[in-house]
């Protein structure tokens, strides 16, 4: 419905772990799509796959099947030497700023690696300013050039881990919940700083996180997952207004709000979630669904489209 | 000051850490009121000291590098930091308890979970081994968890259920103040909604006094009746749900809440607070948040600022209001 | 790393001073009193063995015999820590001595550090079949007790210094790949590693630039620590008579063939035993002052 | 448990076959012959063919290993070139001796170290902690056999208390156990201050200490529990330096162990024997490493779990 | 965490270097030991090395030598003074011609099982000791062993031998009893013979223990002490200590370095005793300039002796000039003996006329008192031009290299029983197992002659020539003989030590 082409379209996406008790779906069958500088948040409790997913796409993990076109071109039929290109377009943030730098780097150098792998600058200075001029559009100060991550507190780590993904200006940016492990002062300056940097790079985000306020502050449209199925795809609007699948339902009424007199009626879920290794044919939300019926225990819901982007896979939504 | 039925009374609480790298200040003149029944939440970011303030009420602050200089902790009217070893022992899990916040390494993962359960009730309620079992077993119950699975061990667990245990360690010997150090940050947002409801309702059958310390606004709002907020090892903001929420007076407070997304209008840029979080090894002089704060005076630089009153429960630490009228706002205004 | 850092910890730690990282780790070494006398008489130690030839001649005071002033004890004129069984003076084997003791141990040490790292990183990082063929190839050293290995080695290619340090070396190979793997195996898990695939880094400067630097601290201490036993097994393997044959001075020989007199004349064995406790010593001392300084999880 | 056992016996094999590889490649380099080494100087090299074809010497290396294996398989570990006697019966009647003099200087060194690693860390930075550092460095400094001559010299000349060597009744075991283990007690005694350090660190220690647990009860049983499994592998692997070691302290303190008797082996040449003692001490060895490993299940249910 | 450790280091060393003064000072008064002698009935005895077999045919351990002298008797023993043969199980023989002899044993003598010796017994042991290819130096000679009848037996040689009785006497020819040497009884784990003391039991690695056999033949020389004990103890320190501290009684290899305290400590006698172990250079003959008697001769000339003996030995050897040991009832040193005289060894080098730079002599050695000889040697021929090489190999690649002709000099030492068997092996048929031996007719036709006289003295006088000519020819370099120190108890007597060094220890007692 919207004119412009998907800048990624992910087809069946599938990844299976071999463990000893058989076969673990982390990633089972997963297809959506995103519109150039526009933002999808893919959100679910831990274990739901949406970690996976985002690694999967840039096969940091090999997928098991599946299809993933970036610009119209299937990223997992490419030799490593495509690839290789393919990845300056494609780049990821990650959750844990005190783990996803070197410590024994200094910050100009773990900037400066990428520009090196792909000798985008021929000479030291050149090298030099580039580094510096990304770390100005990240806000990091020029005299921490020299300093090592340990000296640095989660915020400013967060931010040389962008600059370094901004290198080889991507057009399309995985981010891991990049802000889940700061506070929530910095936080808002990390989600700031990178709404910035779509609107003047027109970057294309793949927001994973578990925070749904944020969420729906920062994405334009929210999918849903589940153990390993997309369960519910919407605009943040619509999905927060209207939400279909019982356990999209559960999560949103669960979000604490900082606001009184807010308090609403709680949809507490039963039970654990179930385990994902060798799952059934049948609904996996079901043995936990307060609206359960015995054709949700036996078949796999399909996709319904319900229109302006809305998808839901529940047998609800197909009376 | 109505004469409250004070369950903790923490007065001009100073604790330090003194490393090789330098003495930090934890908590600077930290004080606390919870009311018997009650719950207390203790907001702050990381660092401001919130965990430090838990443990010196239990004094089990880890000593070397920590030391708790100077101040008084009232607990139902007993002093405790005149206490000795020995008979913070007795106090430690019959009269007050602490949960922690990651329940993936707050259970011994070589002792099955019935055992640790036992192991407090044994301690402080002169009863043989078996029937400790027996009521480690009703704890389980009441935290949701079947008895049957009192003989399995920590690694068997999801995190939502080992929280549960912890919660069941902790109300054992029900205690009559609970400490809860971000209980749910961990857990995932229906598990937390799930733990939450459970702990409100633990609360009310033991009238435990909670203390919960976190650093998420949403929760405060879903279950605590008082709110202090801490930053830098003070306490620089106090009052009711309501006061707080709804008439927040320090600038800090008021950055905290525009640095939350706002469901009801989710697309409104966020104001977060500028600058850094402080360095509690060498605190500014006047008010620790001066650095960041935009309405910073030159008298913010040099003097820490007194309390003022905004009515007899909601007082604020900030010049802004040194002329003793915290009434009317005046954020915004200069 | 194990143990997340505690609520409490980060309370704790406030933000480090602004320097550069060796200076770091120098400082917080310092701190370590122990571990500085270790260094300094390490360092002292390794002087007096290098300018060995300075202070005596290696022909005519270490390996002259001199029959009439055979046995002499310590402080007789001309003789400060008096002669052997042969009358060549004991200061002068010492340093002599010292220079072929800590040869054998740290070359044996370093060729055991390299062979081990490249067996354990190839085997940690690639993992699947090249690991478990590399680690079946280390379990079979390791099931021969170390000093046996060594034994069977000399006795089978003659005793002399190249052999003694190839059986050194071999037997000490296995400690240094299963560290080296263990190490691997953890960073190889972190998020940095990832990242810099992300960015299209091949495997091999990813083990160059990003695995080797963040493996060396553990692998430092280790060498502290091998380079003192590779000591104590030169002294076990003369013991044995498959040590450095004579005339050629070497602490484990000395101590060795002064056992026979450590009734009336107990110096020939306190002299070359003294020396070599002093350098084990003062070698696990920094290995242990190291091991705190590197460690990250400290900082 | 049992399929646990099994499998790691099974795996023991091609850690045996690579062992005897290795010795018997090891051993054909070596220069000498024994056959010569058997009729002596005098004898004629006529004579000498004729005993290398008796004993089979001029096969090539690879058909005599074979040979050597399929008599392996059979239990016959062939006959000793120089002993006259099946290289099985020599070593078992010495076996007992060596396993009673490891398990003695096992018991001992856990029995020293253990506790001097937990009071290390628990009275961290104080006297008591560097005081017993340096004692159990000194373990590691002293070479064995200078170490086993001083107190033999000192408990059995001077004092008396002790025999000088020999295996006879529980005194001889005395000196030469507290040789092995003092020599091997600083690993296991730094390894578990260290990880009694971690472990203390860890936040169910907060937890057990929240709950009113006695802080001395909080170390016994919560944090040594925890802290045994890093101690109980280092002590696996001292286990083969004990066997190592062994050789040297068998021989200044008169002992009729397996070591002894290899080290004469290698000397004379004689390839069965050594083997022998070799594969014998690489199973004792692997046995240990299974028990061990068994031990951490019984300290750490995850494991055992992962086990059975 | 500063100052403690640093005390703690220097306090660990105070002890460290008490536990040091504690050993080194003079020995005190060992507390246990040999007070209550009177009533002890043991006798232990310290051995150097575990046997590889007790059994006399398969091997030449001295511990094996030693312990069958207990266990088992011969026809003929040798006197321990004179070396002379006397007859021990036979009571009498006779020589019927040039090649047979005729021996009547002793009646009624018992083995240790209980069965009384014959001459089947006598027969069967020696064709026993023939299936061992080591015994033919001393069965060789005998071509034909038959019982005439139940006490005497016949032997018939191969060819006229002289040195027949001293075979007789040597210890691959103890008579084994026939029933067990029939039934395959294992004598290499379980001694059985007519000797004083019968064998109990062998501790593998630890002890071999024998008892005294109550019905010993031989009523002179009866054993007092019930038991025997052998006791494994390999490190020599280990073995003072162990006398020292009264666990052991004797000690039959003492350390040189605890020679002189044993020696000042009255409650141990030492035994001095001069060896028939007769060290020398062998000299690859087969090489140049080697070949050549003048080169050798200057070389014999060259070494000085006496320095051997201070410097590599502590002092405890005598030089040796002869090409046979002295102490033999046959050694002789004559005038073609070479002494210290650098002048002649120049005339000789002289009369050699090479070039000496050119001259290169590796010297292989087995143990580090060889290299301390060889490098006295080294020192010795520098004097005269010849450049000397010390190289060290251990024992097995010795034999390899000597058997196999890879040397040009190297340190070898022999000490058989008896002065014939020593010259024989100057004979040139021995030079295919030691490639570079004496080849020369004259001797040989010399060694033929002393085989075939019967007569003692003319035999006698063969030899001296023999020992003459070789001195001439001098193939090997006589360096020294060792000295034998054997160390025990003061109260116990009656230990026998032979001039071959051989120790009897059956008519030992714990004086009253």
């Amino acid at each position: 419905m919207s004119e412009q082409k998907p800048i990624l379209e992910v087809n069946h996406l599938k990844k299976y772990f071999k463990t000893p008790k058989g076969l673990l779906h982390a990633v089972d069958d997963v297809s959506f799509s995103i519109d150039e500088g526009r933002t999808l948040g893919l959100v679910g409790e831990s274990g739901c796959g949406k970690s996976t997913t985002g690694r999967a796409i840039l096969r940091l993990i090999e997928p098991t099947s599946g299809e993933v076109l970036f610009k119209g071109e299937n990223v997992l039929g490419l030799d490593k030497e495509g690839m290789r290109k393919k990845r300056k377009e494609m780049q990821i943030i990650f959750q844990d700023p005190f783990s996803s730098l070197n410590p024994r780097k200094t910050i100009s150098q773990t900037i400066a690696e990428p520009l090196k792998r792909y000798n985008m600058t021929s000479s030291h200075e050149e090298t030099r300013d580039k580094v510096l001029e990304l770390m100005e559009t990240v806000g990091l100060a020029e005299r921490l050039m020299d300093t090592y991550p340990h000296e640095l507190d989660g915020g400013r780590r967060q931010r040389v881990g962008i600059a370094r993904a901004l290198a080889m200006n991507p057009s399309f940016i995985v981010c891991d919940e990049p802000v889940s492990a700061l506070d929530v002062s910095i936080q808002a300056q990390i989600l700031n700083l990178m709404q910035e940097l779509q609107d003047k790079m027109g970057l294309t985000y793949l927001f994973i996180t578990h925070n749904l306020s944020v969420v729906h502050h920062f994405s334009n449209d929210i999918a849903v997952m589940y153990l390993g199925q997309l369960i519910e795809k919407a605009p943040s609007r619509e999905l927060f207004a209207n939400p279909v699948h019982p356990y999209t339902q559960a999560l949103l009424s669960a979000i604490p709000i900082p606001k009184l007199g807010r308090q609403r009626e709680r949809i507490l879920l039963k039970g654990e979630i179930t385990s994902p290794i060798e799952p059934k044919k049948c609904c996996r939300f079901a043995p936990r669904c307060i609206h359960a019926c015995d054709r949700c225990f036996n078949e796999e819901p399909q996709v319904t489209d319900l229109g302006n982007g809305h998808t839901v896979s529940c047998f609800l939504a197909e009376k | 000051m109505s004469e409250k039925n004070l369950a903790v009374e923490i007065k001009d609480l100073v604790v330090e850490y003194r490393t090789d790298t330098g003495v930090v200040q934890a908590l600077n003149h930290f004080e606390l009121e919870l009311e018997k029944g009650k719950t207390l939440g203790l907001v702050g970011e990381t660092g401001a000291g919130k965990t430090t303030a838990g443990l010196s009420m239990l004094r089990l602050i880890p000593d070397p590098p920590g030391v708790i200089v100077g101040g008084s902790i009232k607990v139902d009217g007993e002093e405790y930091l005149t206490k000795t070893e020995k008979e913070m022992e007795h106090i430690r899990g019959k009269k007050v308890s602490m949960i922690f916040q990651d329940p993936m390494t707050a259970l011994n993962p070589v002792f099955t979970v019935e055992d640790q359960i036992a192991e407090s009730i044994a301690l402080h309620e002169k009863v043989s081994k078996k029937e400790a079992i027996a009521k480690a077993g009703d704890m389980l119950e009441a935290v949701g968890i079947p008895r049957a699975r009192g003989k399995e061990y920590p690694h068997q667990f999801s995190g939502g259920m080992k929280q549960r245990v912890v919660i069941a360690i902790a109300l054992a010997c029900s205690p009559s103040i609970l400490i809860a150090d971000e209980p749910t940050t961990a857990l995932d947002v229906t598990i937390q909604a799930q733990v939450l409801e459970m702990m409100k309702d633990l609360k009310k059958k033991y009238e435990t006094s909670l203390l919960l310390i976190t650093h998420d606004l949403g929760v405060v709002a879903e279950i605590c009746d008082d709110v202090s907020v801490i930053y830098a090892g003070t306490v620089i903001e106090h009052g009711s749900l309501e006061d707080v929420f709804n008439h927040p007076r320090h600038p800090y407070t008021e950055g905290l809440f525009n640095s939350l997304p706002d469901l009801d209008n989710p697309t409104a840029k966020l104001k977060p607070i500028k600058g850094l979080m402080p360095d509690p090894s060498n605190l500014p002089k006047g008010c620790a948040f001066c650095p960041r704060c935009e309405y910073a005076m030159p008298i913010c630089e040099t003097e820490k600022p007194g309390k003022s009153f905004r009515n007899e429960e909601h007082y604020v630490r900030c010049h802004l209001y040194e002329n003793g009228d915290a009434k009317e706002g005046r954020i915004g205004k200069i | 790393m194990a143990g997340t850092a505690t609520k409490v910890d980060q309370e704790a730690r406030g933000h480090a001073k602004k320097d550069s990282q060796m200076a770091d780790v120098w400082r917080r070494f310092k701190r370590n009193k122990s571990a500085v006398a270790g260094m300094i008489v390490l360092t002292i130690i390794l002087l007096l063995v290098i300018f060995a030839s300075a202070f005596y001649d290696y022909e005519a005071d270490a390996i002259q015999q001199n029959v009439y002033e055979r046995l002499k004890h310590p402080f007789t004129e001309g003789h400060l820590l008096g002669t052997d069984d042969l009358g060549r003076d004991l200061a002068a084997r010492l340093l002599h001595g010292g220079r072929r003791s800590l040869i054998i141990s740290f070359v044996s040490v370093g060729i055991s550090v390299i062979a081990g790292s490249i067996l354990g990183a190839v085997a940690g990082y690639y993992g699947g079949l090249i690991d478990n063929v590399i680690m079946r190839c280390i379990d079979v050293l390791m099931a021969i007790p170390m000093t046996m290995l060594a034994i069977v080695i000399v006795a089978a290619l003659g005793a002399n210094i190249p052999n003694m340090i190839i059986a050194l070396s071999i037997s000490q190979i296995p400690s240094f790949a299963r560290v080296m793997r263990g190490q691997v195996l953890t960073v190889r898990g972190t998020e940095y590693i990832e990242a810099a695939r992300a960015i299209g880094t091949n495997d091999a400067s990813i083990i160059a630039e990003h695995i080797v630097p963040n493996v060396l601290s553990p692998i430092i201490v280790q060498v502290a620590i091998r380079a003192a036993t590779a000591i104590t097994n030169t002294a076990t393997l003369s013991f044995l008579g498959l040590g450095v044959s004579a005339p050629t001075p070497e602490w484990g020989a000395m101590l060795s063939s002064g056992r026979n007199y450590i009734r009336d004349h107990s110096y020939l064995t306190f002299i070359p035993g003294l020396a070599m406790m002093f350098t084990i010593l003062s070698l696990n001392l920094l290995g242990d002052g190291l091991r705190d300084a590197l460690d990250p999880r400290l900082r | 448990m049992l399929k646990y056992v099994i499998k790691r016996i099974i795996a023991l094999i091609p850690v045996i076959l690579g062992v005897t590889l290795v010795v018997f490649l090891i051993m054909q380099l070596a220069p000498g012959d024994p056959a010569r080494m058997i009729l002596g100087e005098m004898a004629t090299p006529e004579e000498v063919a004729q005993l290398r074809t008796e004993m089979g010497l001029d096969q090539p290396v690879l058909v005599r290993y074979i040979n050597y294996m399929l008599d392996f398989c059979r239990g016959d570990l062939g006959d000793s070139y120089f002993k006259h006697r099946p290289v099985l019966d020599e070593i078992l009647d010495r076996f007992p001796y060596t396993v009673r003099l490891a398990a003695v200087a096992a018991v001992l060194t856990v029995v020293m170290s253990i506790p001097i690693g937990i009071l290390a860390a628990v009275k961290q930075n104080t006297i008591f902690d560097n005081a017993s550092l340096v004692v159990t460095l000194f373990g590691i400094s002293m070479p064995v056999f200078w170490l086993g001559l001083l107190l033999i010299i000192l408990f059995s000349l001077k004092l008396g208390w002790f025999p000088t060597g020999g295996a006879e009744g529980w005194r001889s075991y005395v000196l030469p156990a507290f040789c092995l283990a003092f020599s091997n007690m600083s690993t296991v005694a730094r390894t578990t201050r260290s990880s009694m350090l971690e472990t203390i660190r860890q936040d169910y220690v907060r937890t057990a200490a929240a709950k009113g647990v006695p802080h001395r009860t909080v170390i016994a049983r919560h944090a040594f529990r925890n802290a045994l499994i890093p101690t109980i592998t280092v002590i696996g692997i001292q286990m083969s330096q004990l066997l190592g070691g062994s050789v040297v302290v068998e021989t200044v303190f008169a002992w009729p162990g397996v070591g002894r008797l290899m080290i004469d082996s290698i000397n004379s040449r004689d390839t069965p024997m050594v083997l022998g003692c070799i594969i014998l001490l690489t199973i004792v060895f692997s046995v240990l490493n299974l028990i061990i490993d068994l031990c951490y299940g019984f300290v750490d249910p995850r494991i055992k779990a992962s086990q059975s | 965490m500063r100052k403690p450790r640093l005390l703690s280091l220097l306090l660990a060393l105070v002890m460290l270097v008490s536990l040091a003064t504690g050993c080194s000072s003079s020995p005190s008064s060992t507390s246990s030991g040999n007070e209550d002698s009177a009533t002890k009935d043991t006798l232990t005895i310290a051995l150097h090395a575990e046997p590889p077999s007790m059994s006399p045919v398969d091997n030449d351990s001295l511990a094996t030598i030693y312990i069958n002298l207990l266990t088992n008797n011969l026809l003929f023993k040798a006197d321990p003074e004179t070396l002379e043969v006397k007859p021990d199980l036979c009571e009498s023989y006779e020589q019927v011609s040039d090649t047979e002899y005729i021996f009547k044993l002793r009646e009624g003598v018992k083995f240790h099982h209980g069965k009384e010796l014959d001459a089947e017994d006598v027969v069967a042991s020696i064709e026993n000791a023939k299936t061992y290819p080591a015994s033919s130096p001393y069965t060789g000679s005998m071509e034909k062993v038959e019982a005439i009848d139940k006490y005497q037996v016949k032997i018939t040689l191969v060819e006229p031998y002289s040195n027949l009785l001293y075979d007789l006497a040597y210890h691959f020819n103890y008579i084994l009893p026939k029933d067990l040497l029939e039934s395959g009884h294992d004598f290499a784990a379980e001694p059985v013979g007519t000797g004083p003391y019968k064998f109990v039991k062998w501790d593998r690695g630890s002890q071999i223990v024998l008892e005294k056999f109550d019905e010993y033949w031989d009523e002179t020389e009866m054993p007092t002490i019930k038991t025997i004990v052998w006791k494994l103890i390999p490190e020599g320190t280990s073995r003072t200590l162990a006398l020292e501290t009264g666990e052991v009684d004797v000690i039959y290899q003492v350390e040189t370095a605890d020679v002189e305290r044993l020696k000042a400590d009255s409650k141990f006698h030492v035994e001095e005793k001069t060896s028939v172990e007769h060290f020398y250079i062998t000299l690859n003959t087969n090489v140049a300039p080697f070949d050549d008697v003048n080169l050798r001769q200057a070389i014999n000339f060259a070494i000085d002796r006496e320095a051997i003996i201070v410097g590599a030995l502590n002092g405890y050897g005598t030089p040796a000039y002869s090409s046979v040991p002295m102490g033999y009832e046959g050694s002789w040193e004559g005038d073609y003996v070479a002494s210290y005289n650098l002048d002649k060894a120049k005339e000789y080098m002289a009369a050699w006329g090479g070039d000496p730079a050119s001259v290169n002599l590796p010297i292989l050695c087995r143990n580090d008192e060889q290299v301390r000889v060889a490098t006295i040697i080294q020192d010795n021929l520098s004097k005269i031009g010849i450049n000397v090489i010390i190289e060290q190999v251990d024992t097995p690649s010795w034999h390899s290299r000597m058997a196999s002709g890879d040397y040009i000099g190297g340190i070898s030492s022999w000490s058989p029983s008896n002065c014939f068997t020593y010259l024989v092996r100057y004979d040139s048929s021995k030079a295919e197992a030691t490639p570079g031996s004496l080849v020369d007719e004259e001797t040989d036709a010399l060694i033929d002659k002393m085989k075939a006289t019967m007569d003692p003295d003319e035999r006698l006088e063969v030899m001296h020539q023999i020992v003459d000519r070789v001195n001439q020819l001098v193939p090997h370099i006589p360096l020294w003989q060792s000295q034998y120190f054997r160390a025990w108890d003061a109260n116990l007597e009656g230990i026998v030590i032979s001039g071959t060094g051989y120790v009897r220890f059956h008519t030992a007692k714990w004086a009253a």
